[in-house]
């Protein structure tokens, strides 16, 4: 029997870990199998949590956040039987051969959300909200203001993040203050990468009458009309992909990307009036180059900078 | 109205208080759809049921003797120590400041000097409080509640800032060298016929039962104990008899201070083996239900830390293995400080209407 | 900083000074009674979880607020049983609702809704919107004042005007009505109270009681005006820090505004490390703005900004007969 | 005790009672404060109200008052049944009462402190306006002028006393009862008190007047009843009685409290004090340069009005305030403020200390005997088991032996010292003091409190440490003891030293003219 962990944003936070949790939830539909769960609460949990599935005989183990991989490395080798999967994290696979790391290309979909804003963007000014301050969400950032600016080289790019501790995923008066902010400077399309902090930011956007774009799940519907479009991260289909391997688990590093479907941005009813044909042909062209190679946009954890944008 | 005998004023009140809270957090239980029968055997076996359990509620119940000592001593001064949680987390501060600085040669060296670092950050955080309500008449309580902020402030910035190593996302410090690494119950000869897994327990559980026994023998066999107690309950009287108000405030906040930052020893030392933020997780917080249950004797504070260690490791179970949040055990928290702390005369009057009733029964059988 | 982020950072103050001012004010009125009231903050969180369930169920902002305030002065009346009814100790009572309030609000919009003790989030009637003032439009193009008109003071919701008229009415209260002499006598001296023929039990309760309601604006306004909804801990120390500003306020209505301004203007700020970097020109770690206001408050109750000398009777249950 | 009432008012005035009390009875946990108590006072009457300290006077008027409440029992006020289950009916019922501790709310002006509970309205101004009008009449109605905008906390007691009864009158209170009004007052403000009492009586109204001092019973009321122990024992016309009556039935027996002493034989100077002063925190001063000196052998008793700087003669001697000035011990200097000034060091240079209030400086209540047997003497090496710890065996057993000496019943030294009564607590703190054989002994209000029995006791004791060739500095504020027991009498009035008398050549008349700061020639010539 799997288990999945959710981060502290929770298991609901609309975001990345309720993402996760459709991964989870279509499993189990899907084969009828069934699954442990667990939300960290608090920083100070997450070896127990680990320890408990474990020694529960839970295998495989998949855990979403950065904040897992330590944990894990320290678990992973009391229990050399049972696989381990950290989603968005790091862990050493030469010393940790029954954990799975699986990392994704957000700058590729950042990019493409960021032609769109760009391509919506009246004010000629598009922002950014992320969460934590680490170098993923600037890369997510960082992917957003290259894709901007390939479509309109003029635009002008507003950035804040929400904090430097896991909190900031979870601050959603923060996301919608920092939201109003960025309008008041201008911006009139905002991205937030940022967790629950996020849902602030989507409603306040949705409150002062410009865009925002959503992040890791199709929050689309959220505020129908308001929210642009999506930037989606498959972490559904990580979770998904893990848990039908079970046991049997391959733990080879994985790297999903645009040309993986591992990363996209999301078309559905509820932006079908806000993304005219032009910009969806444009954004779309533009996914193909980066598809074949053709284009290459800079993932930020490379070198620690950023050719669109500077933090 | 009956006055209560003494073995019942210090066994029966915290008895009855805890049922009125259990029963309570059974009602909250079925109220919200759940069977509180099904929880308590959840608890009971996640917490009890077996070595793994016993090693989660021990360390939890060693984290809460640390603070619950830390709460008895300034209530025995007449000072409500609300700032264990920050003098914890300052512990945990110097705990790692002490186990990063040296490739330490062996993990005893080490565990006497973290123990310092951790009391002496500890007792410095309740310093200040300390000085300004002896000296400026600052109410402790406001004050270490304000510390507590600041301390959780300080220990971001510390961490973000300072002592996160290149590279590492997460706002954590470094991991302790091996030398710094205390052994886990399971390490300890003798404890590992019975914990046969690694076991977050570990050797700290032993210096929290010594310091309640020098607790113990400092308030009621060492002169400032006495000196404590006197002033904690008529300060009026310590300063004619010669007692400083000023300097017992500030000792008995460091003892305070010191204890609340011990614990970090356990979580920070013996378990994360690397400061993380909020390490302290609530932990001297508790230590004001826990001294409250304890009847602020060292005795009943380390049966009260145990019931609050049961009630950790179990809620911690809840939340894995139902669908009750891992919040129940800060309702139940909640409840017992509610009933120990603040409605502990409606429990006494309770006790006493029903030991009258005995009374007047025997007296009538008698007749 | 130039004008427009000035007014910003402004607009953001008032929005955040408000459920600070509501707290503050609330427990104005209970300390003021001389019943401490550290149990602001799980007032709040309560009023909020509730606030935001029946706004999510009924539709109707009003309905939440309502429930908000039901939520809050059930919690109150818990601390007036064991503050004054059971003469128990009032810190200890405060700490233990919080704790209470806590964890009862996860579990209980965890039982509701099953998104993680969250409520559902809301929009349409069931937020208070922000209203525009009469005029904002018009004026919005006069240099200085129409900005400041348009983005600062008009634009919030009705709750946050709300509060702010409670300050003049509290003032008004307290010094100009009876309820308003024998609530001050009553934290000063109950036996002064008790022997002129007044029921200090009464008035402790009433006391108390407007302390839920006002809490429970506050936790209303969390939930269904600033936020779309209720999180776990959304309160996240605001009630302590509606203490801190009441110490620093001395107990006094009008001060008690100032004080929840610079509260929250240091909130807005610590939004905003950006901005602050910009002003002073030295990078400010967040984690000092957020611990501003606790430091200011120490510093108050060291008496280096004056002292503050709470209510005389404050924090000690009122006993005729030991 | 109902025949009492008979005697006493019917046939003289056609009136009905004012004020008749029928069974009242009232305890405190264990302690029965009043047992079965009648009493019947005619209207515009002065009926004074004595007994000792714990007799339960101050019980009976405040059940009186509404403020608490009897167990049983039942009054009648102008012969109607009236429940008084609040303050608010006691009100209405036309009674006002000033009690021994003021009720006035300090930071409030005297104004907001009479209207408040009395308001007209809703609304202060209306109020505020209407209480100021009333207060002049009424101050010019009964000299009782006090300013209205005044804050409480800035009035002198006397006038704070004033405006308790102000507060009473704008309440229309046609009964008043002052508990124990004379113990703050100086004799002019207690002579000015009676004369605005005499004046209420004229108007018809009816008071009640608590005090200890048979002086003001004789000279004020028309009527007395006397307590003991919780009962009525006697309601007598204060024409047709003796002080020595009322004093034979306030305590149940002859009293006679002549010590029996042996004449001083004093040696070399113990103490010399020069020049003192001491400070409140309010920066008042409350010492104004004290000098005196007290031999070995010799007691030295400090005669006064309560509040004349007696207690603050004690706290600052006894190491509790700073002082300046000059204290020498034995010769050596001691220091009167920072380190060396504390309690600590004075006992170790050979002060003892049996302070005025036992129960709030005296005695831990909630620790247990031998434990308070060790207070303020913890640090003593006798104590001590080793560098560290304290002999617990060592202090209970010696707290046996003491307790045994001084026959504090039950003599348990594990019992907590709110279990003991008051005499026994006090037995407990003067065995503690005196056993340390120190070579000066200060000692407060020795028999506050205290039954006869022990009062003897007590007294012996002291005259035996007297004998033993030590210092003993006595401050009481009962004439009587002070007369009785001190080789010298010092009076103090407002911080000062007014004159020193030996007890066998002055009289009770020349102490309580100096006590009321007047000098003791003049009052010679003027009688
Ligand atoms: N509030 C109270 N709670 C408990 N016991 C009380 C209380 N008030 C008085 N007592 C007790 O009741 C008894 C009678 O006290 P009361 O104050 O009526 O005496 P009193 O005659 O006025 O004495 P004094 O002359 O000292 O004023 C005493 O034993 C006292 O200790
Ligand atoms: N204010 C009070 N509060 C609580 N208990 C009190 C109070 N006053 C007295 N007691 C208790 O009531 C009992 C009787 O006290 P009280 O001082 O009236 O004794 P007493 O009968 O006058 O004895 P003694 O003859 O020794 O003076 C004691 O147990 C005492 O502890
Ligand atoms: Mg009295
Ligand atoms: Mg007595």
């Amino acid at each position: 029997e799997p288990a999945l962990i959710y981060d502290l944003g929770g298991k609901f936070d609309k975001s990345f870990n309720e993402a996760a949790y459709n991964g989870a939830e279509r499993w189990a539909k899907e084969t009828g199998g069934s699954y442990k769960e667990i939300e960290m609460q608090n920083e100070a949990q997450r070896e127990q949590a680990l320890r408990r599935l474990a020694e529960a005989g839970s295998n495989p183990i998949v855990t979403t956040g950065f904040g897992m991989s330590d944990p894990i490395a320290t678990v992973s080798k009391d229990f050399p039987d049972t696989k381990f999967v950290t989603i968005d994290g790091w862990v050493d696979p030469a010393e940790h051969p029954n954990v799975l790391t699986i990392g994704f290309a957000e700058h590729e979909g950042s990019y493409l959300v960021g032609m769109m804003a760009a391509l919506a963007s009246k004010t000629g000014t598009v922002s950014f909200v992320g969460g934590m301050d680490i170098p993923l969400i600037r890369n997510f950032a960082c992917g957003y203001a290259q894709g901007a600016v390939a479509a309109n080289p003029d635009i002008k790019f507003i950035s804040n993040m929400t904090g430097t501790t896991p909190a900031a995923w979870n601050d959603p008066v923060k996301g919608s203050e920092l939201a109003k902010a960025q309008k008041s400077q201008g911006s009139d399309v905002i991205f937030a990468a940022a967790g629950g902090t996020g849902l602030g930011v989507l409603q306040a956007a949705a409150d002062e009458g410009i865009l925002s774009i959503g992040v890791d799940s199709n929050q689309n519907h959220l505020h129908p009309g308001s929210v642009l479009t999506s930037m989606l991260k498959r972490v559904d289909v990580a979770v998904y992909n893990s848990m039908t391997q079970g046991a049997e688990l391959d733990t080879t590093m994985q790297a999903l990307n645009l040309a993986s479907d591992g990363v996209g941005y999301a078309m559905d009813e509820n932006n079908a009036e806000l993304v005219t044909a032009e910009m969806q042909a444009a954004v779309d062209a533009a996914a193909e180059k980066i598809k074949s190679g053709e284009l290459v946009v800079h993932d930020y954890r490379t070198d620690d900078t950023c050719p669109a944008a500077t933090f | 109205m009956d006055r209560l005998p003494r073995w019942a004023d210090l066994t029966l009140v915290p008895l009855v208080s805890l049922l009125f809270a259990a029963v309570i957090s059974a009602l909250v239980l079925l109220v919200i759809g759940q069977s509180p029968v099904e929880a308590f055997k959840v608890m009971v076996d996640g917490a009890l049921g077996s070595p793994y359990g016993w090693g989660y509620t021990l360390y939890y119940a060693t984290s809460f003797i640390f603070t619950g000592l830390a709460v008895t001593v300034a209530f025995h001064a007449g000072l409500f120590n609300i700032g264990g949680e920050g003098q914890a987390q300052l512990g945990g501060l110097g705990v790692a400041l002490v186990c990063l600085s040296l490739p330490w040669p062996h993990w005893t060296v080490a565990l006497i000097a973290a123990t310092a670092g951790a009391a002496l950050f500890g007792a410095a955080w309740a310093a200040i409080p300390a000085y300004l309500q002896a000296k400026r008449g600052s109410h402790i309580v406001i004050t270490t509640i304000m510390f507590n902020y600041i301390a959780a402030a300080l220990l971001v910035y510390m961490l973000v800032d300072v002592l996160k190593p290149v590279g590492q996302a997460d706002p954590a410090s470094a991991r302790f060298p091996v030398g710094a690494q205390l052994p886990a119950l399971n390490d300890i000869p003798g404890f590992n016929l019975i914990f046969e897994r690694p076991v977050p327990a570990n050797v700290t559980l032993l210096i929290a039962l010594a310091m309640a026994v020098v607790v113990w023998a400092l308030l009621w066999r060492t002169r400032l104990g006495y000196q404590i107690r006197a002033f904690g309950k008529s300060e009026a009287a310590a300063k004619y008899a010669g007692i400083n108000p000023v300097r017992i405030t500030i000792i008995a906040m460091l003892i305070s201070g010191g204890l609340a930052g011990m614990m970090s020893i356990n979580n920070v030392m013996g378990e994360a083996e690397r400061l993380l933020q909020n390490s302290s997780e609530g932990a001297g917080f508790i230590g004001i239900a826990v001294a409250l249950m304890g009847r602020n004797h060292p005795f009943g504070v380390v049966l009260a830390a145990l019931l609050f260690g049961f009630l950790y490791q179990g809620g911690a179970e809840l939340g894995l293995w139902t669908s009750i949040p891992i919040e129940m055990r800060i309702v139940v928290q909640g409840l017992v400080i509610l009933f120990t702390g603040a409605l502990d005369m409606m429990v006494r009057m309770i006790l006493e209407r029903a030991f009258g009733l005995v009374r007047s029964a025997k007296a009538m059988r008698a007749a | 900083m130039d004008y427009a982020t000035l007014l910003q950072v402004l607009d953001t103050t008032i929005r955040l000074a408000t459920p600070l001012l509501l707290a503050c004010l609330a427990g104005l009125y209970s300390e003021r009674a001389g019943i401490f009231d550290i149990g602001l903050e799980g007032k709040m969180l309560a009023a909020a979880m509730s606030a935001g369930a029946v706004a999510a169920l009924t539709g109707s902002a009003w309905a939440g607020l309502l429930a908000g305030i039901g939520a809050s002065l059930l919690f109150a009346a818990l601390h007036g049983i064991a503050a004054i009814t059971f003469r128990g100790n009032q810190l200890i009572s405060g700490v233990a609702l919080n704790f209470l309030a806590s964890g009862l609000t996860v579990l209980i919009a965890q039982a509701l809704f099953r998104q993680g003790g969250r409520t559902p989030p809301l929009s349409g009637n069931a937020r208070f919107n922000p209203v525009t003032l009469p005029g904002a439009e018009a004026l919005r193009e006069v240099p200085l004042i129409g900005p400041l008109y348009y983005e600062v003071i008009s634009g919030h919701s009705v709750l946050v005007y709300m509060a702010f008229l409670i300050v003049p009415l509290t003032w008004w209260v307290l010094f100009r009505t009876r309820f308003g002499l024998r609530l001050r006598a009553v934290g000063e001296n109950p036996a002064a109270v008790d022997t002129a023929g007044v029921s200090v039990v009464g008035l402790r309760f009433a006391a108390v009681a407007i302390t839920g309601v006002l809490c429970g604006v506050a936790g209303a306004y969390m939930a269904t005006a600033l936020q779309a909804g209720f999180g776990r801990e959304m309160t996240a120390g605001r009630g302590y820090i509606a203490l801190a500003a009441l110490i620093f306020a001395k107990w006094r209505p009008v001060a008690a505004m100032w004080a929840c301004l610079l509260f929250g203007f240091f909130q807005a700020l610590a939004l905003r490390p950006d901005v602050v970097q910009a002003v002073v020109q030295v990078r400010v770690p967040v984690p000092v703005l957020d611990a501003l206001p606790y430091i200011l408050t120490v510093l108050v109750l060291a008496g280096f900004v004056g002292k503050a000398i709470p209510p005389r009777a404050g924090g000690q249950p009122y006993v005729k007969e030991r | 005790m109902a025949a009492a009432a008979d005697t006493l008012g019917r046939q003289e005035t056609a009136a009905p009672f004012a004020i008749e009390l029928k069974g009242i009875s009232k305890a405190f946990g264990p302690v029965q404060a009043n047992k079965d108590i009648n009493i019947a006072v005619p209207k515009g009457t002065i009926h004074g109200i004595i007994g000792e300290n714990g007799a339960g006077k101050s019980t009976l008027m405040s059940i009186l008052y509404g403020f608490y409440k009897a167990d049983s029992g039942q009054i009648f006020i102008s012969g109607n049944l009236t429940p008084i289950p609040d303050s608010q009916s006691a009100i209405r019922a036309g009674i006002g009462m000033v009690f021994q501790h003021f009720k006035l709310v300090q930071n409030f002006t005297v104004l907001e402190n009479i209207v408040l509970g009395a308001e007209d309205g809703a609304l202060l101004n209306t109020s505020l306006g209407k209480a100021r009008r009333v207060l002049k009449e009424l101050a010019q109605e009964y000299g009782l002028d006090v300013d209205p905008d005044t804050l409480v906390e800035d009035l002198s007691v006397g006038h704070q006393q004033r405006v308790e009864i102000l507060k009473a009158l704008y309440r229309q209170a046609d009964i008043l009862i002052l508990d124990e009004p004379t113990g703050v007052l100086t004799p002019d403000e207690a002579d000015h008190l009676f004369r605005i009492l005499k004046g209420l009586k004229d108007q018809g109204k009816t008071v009640i007047l608590i005090t200890h001092k048979l002086r003001e019973i004789m000279e004020a009321t028309d009527n007395v009843s006397v307590m003991r122990r919780g009962t009525m024992v006697a309601t007598v016309k204060t024409a047709e009685t003796s002080p020595e009556q009322l004093a034979e039935l306030m305590v149940g027996r002859k009293v006679l409290l002549e010590v029996e002493k042996t004449p001083a034989v004093p040696g070399k100077v113990v103490l010399s004090v020069e020049n003192l002063h001491v400070r409140d925190e309010h920066g008042v001063e409350r010492l104004k340069g004290i000098s005196l000196e007290i031999r070995a052998g010799e007691i030295l008793g400090i005669a006064g009005v309560a509040g004349n700087g007696q207690s603050d003669l004690l706290a600052a001697l006894g190491g509790m305030t700073n002082a300046s000035g000059k204290i020498t011990l034995n010769g050596v200097d001691l220091p009167l403020s920072g380190a060396g000034s504390d309690g600590q060091s004075r006992r170790e240079a050979g002060i003892a200390h049996v302070p005025e209030d036992r129960h709030h400086h005296g005695l831990i209540l909630d620790f247990t005997a031998w434990e308070n047997v060790a207070f303020g003497y913890h640090n003593d090496p006798k104590y001590q088991k080793s560098a560290l710890f304290m002999d617990n065996d060592a202090l209970r057993a010696d707290t046996e032996k003491k307790m045994t000496a001084y026959d504090v019943r039950p003599p348990i030294p594990t019992l907590e010292a709110k279990n003991f009564s008051g005499g026994n607590q006090q037995k407990i703190v003067v065995a503690r003091e005196v056993e340390q054989n120190p070579d000066l002994l200060l000692i407060g209000q020795p028999t506050r409190g205290v039954d006869i029995g022990a009062i003897e006791f007590i007294h012996k004791q002291i005259v035996a440490l007297r004998d033993a060739g030590k210092a003993i500095l006595l401050v009481s504020v009962e004439l009587d003891e002070i007369m009785s027991l001190s080789d010298r009498i010092a009076v103090m009035f407002d911080g000062q030293i007014m004159g020193m008398r030996d007890p066998e050549t002055t009289d009770e008349r020349e102490l309580g003219m100096l006590m009321a700061g007047m000098n003791g020639k003049n009052t010679g010539e003027a009688a």
